[in-house]
């Protein structure tokens, strides 16, 4: 299958999204410029982490209005497989192809370290290879990351099974202390309605080979190259 | 010109004679802005060139020496590591956020300038004591700003080094090291060549910003300082990164000829410079130069310190294919002059000649200073240290905790999770846990690098602290399994003008590069600052070395956390340390005397042979240095990291007085390692180490929750793990959050 | 002309930044701060004339782009 | 007491948030915009009756924490 990883003008986990799908699944994958009109007919669609326009504004802000959002928006309301980590989950907030809001991190300081996150839902694309509930190991780096929305929309979200990804414990608790940057509810990642469009803060891309402290993230680039084939 | 103008600019009568000569006339204003800047201390190595000839630079794999914007060494497969190491020490005490930040905007570009993708930043860090709320808010901004930066763009911080010393309460030390990787065919130069050829600016915009910045930059401080304060540069990391990606993708093509980022001096130091080493003139209209502000004259524009900007000659007839590639980027190349056959740096206004200046004598003329060097009286006292006198510890357990929390060597977690150290996914050993080590894509390698230098031994004995500092940066790279390559050094150190600062840095030079010839290191450059001093009382002297090393498969990639359980624990070299000088004489009697033991260089170059040959032969599992604090905080950090105790009994050190113990735990000395073997490997690790003539004694295993040291099979300090963690994990921490997590 | 806009945290928005400062300025003394929140502030400069054009046009910007209606409101000042 | 604090970045320091902000604007057609510049807005209510009160403590935090003196200037508004 074929990855369109997006790149606007400061996104800097591109060549880390690229790497993972391309040598470590051995997937195709091209880059496409944010001013580029069509996604080169890919399969699946990937929003990579970074400082999109230096996060100047507000994290996602201006990049949501590059030429390339109107071919994201048109991949995804025709059902196909997005995902934006962490600044591209950003972007898919302020497009509005997600809801809710970042803010930053509640001690402020950015955090780079590794995290434990409890899959919720299996029934996306990005996580149909994963088990219910299973505690994944992925590394978060992140100023604005504190998950937010207004109480009618978090309690939508849930009742429609839209939060994927919480953070946890090792063993899988939704205690505070596990919760590394004060977002509500523990979201880590949520997906649309329509569950074909999903936005996570932690790097499951930087997080697909043991020289890297982790093989975790790979489940959910394997999910839609499963999905992708199904 | 008068003599106020002139004394202004910071030229001496000499150094003004020296321009009159020159030119054979009078200088314009802004010519002798131009002068001012290029023979300041910060640009010309004015007083320390003259030493800085003493250090070995040459090696089969140099593949660029001092003299670039960074220096290379071959790594193999073609390729070069590209690496250099730079100072921010005085905008960052005037603005801890942005000169930290644009220190790291500044080596980056150095690097790329190179023509090599930037990989990973290492930063080296002195502050003053911690219990002062005006050294913590330094800190917390000098570290949002190494963070702000160098997170934005998307280079990883990988590791680094930080130190609490009153020394440095009204100097902090901020330091920047950076790597990048380039095809050793496809080094860019900085130069300009070819008559003719259209000369480029490309970047953020000129604005007064930093205007006498490098001046700034060689005069102490005093209480006028508070005057420069309009000279701060704000950094803008999103700039740099379309300028990187854009530079990198415009030097694949053989459309360019030269180009160099400008940094201190900004527009006058690239131009001549690039003009003198490509023994060519250069003429720009500055009036070309895109601004941000309105009504700049000529000088203004000349001495602009403005970041992120980068200055490029092109081949003539390929103008087209270099501008698509920056309007690509939303970069705009403007074309503010070209390269001549007449030697000169001509600058004109909207037409009219303001400059016109030889470019080589201007480069290549500066003034040099033999400076008159002094032995500090200091030194007899500091040097003079009777250990009868202390009085013995009662409880060393206690001392150990305490010094597991001590700033100086507590966990720097607080620190480094705030930098991304993960980005680019090639980071292989994890900040925190000995050098770092990022693997090289697309080769089978890895390299190794590590930023050390210890300004109390070097307080206490120059030399010996110049050796001391390579000989450390060096080992902590071959505890990865890497072999040290190449290094670059930052001489941070007081005012040069004293005959007793100007001794402690020859003294220091020559130790480098006494260590740096010994160990087979060369330096490829690196960077000095001076005038490191507030109203008269200077910092320590601090040389800070990176040293770069290859490991041939990353696979073998060791950390210094002790794998496993019921592991033979090995130390290699002598075992006995020195009180003097340590960490333990300063954190538990309060005093800063003695002298570092030496180093035996022929031994570091065995010891460091031998890591290299066990890690490749994958016997050890781990391996950690003996540095600050001594095999105590060693075992414990080795033990902390592995998440598993151990049991060590040591050989009895120095007289049997109640200091022996101490001695034996905290006393420092370089040339020591702890290993811990990996099962079925102890008699043949012990026959290479006896074949290499490196001491190796079997002190304990691995297992247990508790680290429980005895002497000569006496206990003498036992605690348990958890709370020797808790120590050291809240050491730093403690002082910046109050909840720590 | 010069107008202003200040874009603030909605009341049910968590606001560390403020919070953070408020602790930090009670334990320098200040007990008598009750509360701080933050937000931010732009100039912002419209080649225009007329007052009611210039306010339309930056209240349009605003929603677009400077601020974040999820979080944030923001209220407009142009220099009569 | 309500307090308002604008902090802005002094006219001569470079704005590299307010630059992009101004080209992003730009680039949505919002070609009349000619310059932005950011800055941070504060809200600071303080335990006092006394506008004049609220105004010299508030100029003092301001001074001390809320504005970095070196790049930043700053006003406090109090309502009256
Ligand atoms: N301590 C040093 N040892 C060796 N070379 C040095 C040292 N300090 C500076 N150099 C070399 O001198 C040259 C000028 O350095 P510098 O002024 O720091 O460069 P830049 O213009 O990029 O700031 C560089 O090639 C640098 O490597
Ligand atoms: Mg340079």
């Amino acid at each position: 299958m074929k990855f369109a990883i997006i790149e606007f003008p400061g996104s800097n986990c591109d060549h880390d999204a690229y790497h993972a799908a391309k040598h470590v699944l051995g997937q195709q994958a091209a880059f496409v410029w944010h001013k580029d009109a069509g996604l080169g007919g890919a399969d699946a669609v990937v929003l990579p982490g970074g400082f999109s326009y230096g996060d100047y504004l507000r994290t996602g802000a201006i990049a949501r209005f590059s030429p390339v959002m109107e071919s994201v928006r048109e991949f995804a309301a025709g059902g196909g497989p997005v995902i934006g980590i962490c600044n591209g989950f950003q972007v898919l907030l302020e497009a509005g192809l997600l809801e809710g809001a970042l803010l930053c991190n509640r001690r402020l300081k950015f955090l780079c370290q590794h995290v434990h996150v409890r899959v919720e839902q299996t029934d996306t694309p990005f996580t149909g290879a994963a088990q219910l509930g299973q505690v994944l190991s992925l590394p978060i780096a992140h100023g604005e990351g504190s998950y937010h929305a207004p109480p009618e929309t978090l309690e939508a979200l849930e009742a429609n099974r839209q939060v994927i990804f919480r953070y946890c414990s090792e063993e899988g608790g939704l205690q505070d202390a596990a919760n590394p940057n004060g977002s509500l509810a523990a979201v880590a990642g949520i997906c649309n309605p329509e569950r074909n469009v999903v936005g996570l803060m932690p790097h499951p891309e930087r997080a697909c080979e043991s020289a890297l402290g982790s093989e975790d993230g790979r489940v959910v680039l394997e999910s839609v190259v499963a999905a992708v084939a199904a | 010109m008068d003599p106020a103008t002139i004394e202004a600019h910071g030229l001496t009568t000499d150094e003004y004679r020296k321009v009159l000569d020159i030119l054979g006339r009078e200088p314009t204003l802004t010519e002798l802005g131009i002068f001012s800047v290029m023979w300041s201390e910060h640009c010309s190595y004015k007083s320390s060139r003259i030493h800085l000839k003493r250090l070995p630079t040459e090696g089969p794999q140099v593949v660029q020496g001092p003299g670039e914007n960074a220096g290379a060494v071959a790594i193999g497969d073609g390729l070069a590591a590209v690496f250099k190491i730079e100072s921010h020490n005085h905008p960052s005490f005037i603005e801890p956020y942005q000169g930290a930040a644009t220190g790291v905007g500044g080596i980056i570009r150095d690097i790329f300038t190179m023509g090599a993708r930037p990989i990973a930043l290492l930063n080296s860090l002195r502050f003053g004591a911690l219990d002062d709320p005006a050294t913590r808010r330094l800190v917390d901004g000098v570290v949002a700003g190494i963070a702000g930066y160098g997170n934005s763009i998307g280079i990883p911080t990988v590791g680094g080094e930080v130190d609490f010393d009153p020394s440095y309460a009204g100097n902090p030390l901020v330091n920047v090291f950076c790597l990048g990787v380039a095809k050793v065919d496809q080094l860019a130069k900085g130069l300009a060549s070819g008559a003719g050829n259209p000369v480029y600016y490309v970047g953020a915009k000129t604005g007064r910003d930093g205007i006498h910045g490098a001046t700034m930059a060689s005069a102490e401080f005093d209480e006028n300082s508070a005057e420069n304060r309009p000279a701060v540069q704000v950094g803008d990391p999103f700039m740099e990164k379309l300028l990187l990606e854009a530079c990198l993708e415009v030097m694949k093509s053989d459309a360019l000829v030269g180009i160099q980022d400008m940094g201190a001096a900004g527009l006058t130091c690239s131009t001549c410079e690039m003009g003198a080493r490509g023994d060519a003139g250069i003429e720009i209209d500055v009036s070309l130069v895109p601004q941000r502000e309105t009504g700049m004259n000529a000088y203004e524009i000349m001495l602009s310190e403005s970041q992120e900007r980068m200055l490029l000659v092109a081949q003539r007839g390929r103008e087209a294919e270099v501008e698509a590639i920056f309007e690509k980027w939303d970069l705009h190349a403007a074309r503010i002059g070209e390269v001549t056959g007449d030697g000169l740096l001509r600058v004109k206004h909207a037409g009219e000649v303001v400059a016109e200046i030889p470019n080589r004598p201007l480069a290549d003329q500066a003034p040099l200073y033999d400076r008159p060097t002094t032995r500090p009286e200091y030194l007899e006292e500091v040097q003079r240290f009777d250990e009868s006198a202390l009085e013995p510890s009662p409880d060393l357990g206690r001392v150990w905790l305490d010094l597991l929390g001590a700033p100086s060597i507590a966990s720097r977690r607080w620190i480094y999770r705030q930098y991304d150290h993960m980005v680019r996914t090639n980071t292989i050993a994890l900040p925190g846990l000995g050098a770092a080590v990022v693997r090289v894509k697309g080769t089978d390698r890895a390299l190794a690098f590590s930023v050390d230098g210890n300004g109390r031994y070097c307080f206490l004995d120059p030399m010996e602290g110049g050796r001391l500092a390579v000989a450390e940066a060096a080992r902590n790279v071959a505890c990865a399994g890497a072999q040290p390559i190449g290094a670059t050094n930052c001489l941070n150190f007081g005012n040069p003008e004293r005959p007793e600062i100007m001794w402690q840095f020859a003294q220091a030079v020559d130790g480098i590069a006494e260590a740096c010839s010994a160990l087979g290191i060369p330096i490829t450059g690196g960077n000095v600052s001076l005038y490191n001093e507030t109203e008269g009382q200077a910092v320590y002297p601090t040389p800070v070395l990176g040293v770069v090393g290859v490991i041939e498969d990353a696979s073998q990639v060791l950390t210094r956390a002790f794998p496993a359980a019921d592991l033979d624990v090995v130390l290699l070299g002598e075992a006995t340390g020195g009180l003097g000088g340590s960490e333990y004489l300063k954190r538990m009697h309060r005093l800063v005397r003695g002298r570092p033991v030496p180093v035996a260089l022929v031994r570091e170059r065995a010891l460091q042979a031998l890591l290299v040959e066990l890690v490749a032969e994958r016997l050890i599992g781990s391996a950690h240095d003996c540095a600050e604090g001594g095999v105590a905080i060693t075992l414990a950090e080795c033990c902390i990291d592995g998440r598993v105790g151990a049991v060590v009994d040591l050989p009895p050190a120095g007289p049997a007085d109640g200091l022996m113990a101490a001695r034996a735990l905290f006393g420092e000395a370089p040339t020591r390692v702890v290993v811990s073997v990996l099962p079925g490997n102890r008699d043949q690790l012990l026959s290479k180490a006896r074949a290499a003539g490196v001491p190796a004694a079997v002190i304990g295993r691995t297992g247990g929750p508790r680290v429980t040291i005895g002497v000569a099979e006496e206990m003498v300090a036992d605690v348990g793990l958890d709370d020797a963690e808790l120590a050291w994990s809240l050491g730093l921490t403690r002082h910046f959050e109050r909840a720590a997590s | 002309m010069k107008t202003r806009v200040f874009v603030s945290l909605k009341a049910s928005v968590f606001d560390p930044q403020g919070r953070t400062i408020v602790e930090a300025l009670q334990s320098m003394g200040y007990g008598s701060v009750s509360d701080v929140r933050q937000g931010k502030y732009f100039e912002v400069d419209v080649d225009t004339e007329s007052a009611d054009e210039a306010r339309s046009l930056v209240s349009e910007v605003s929603d677009k782009l400077l601020a974040n209606p999820v979080i944030e409101s923001y209220r407009v000042e142009v220099d009569e």
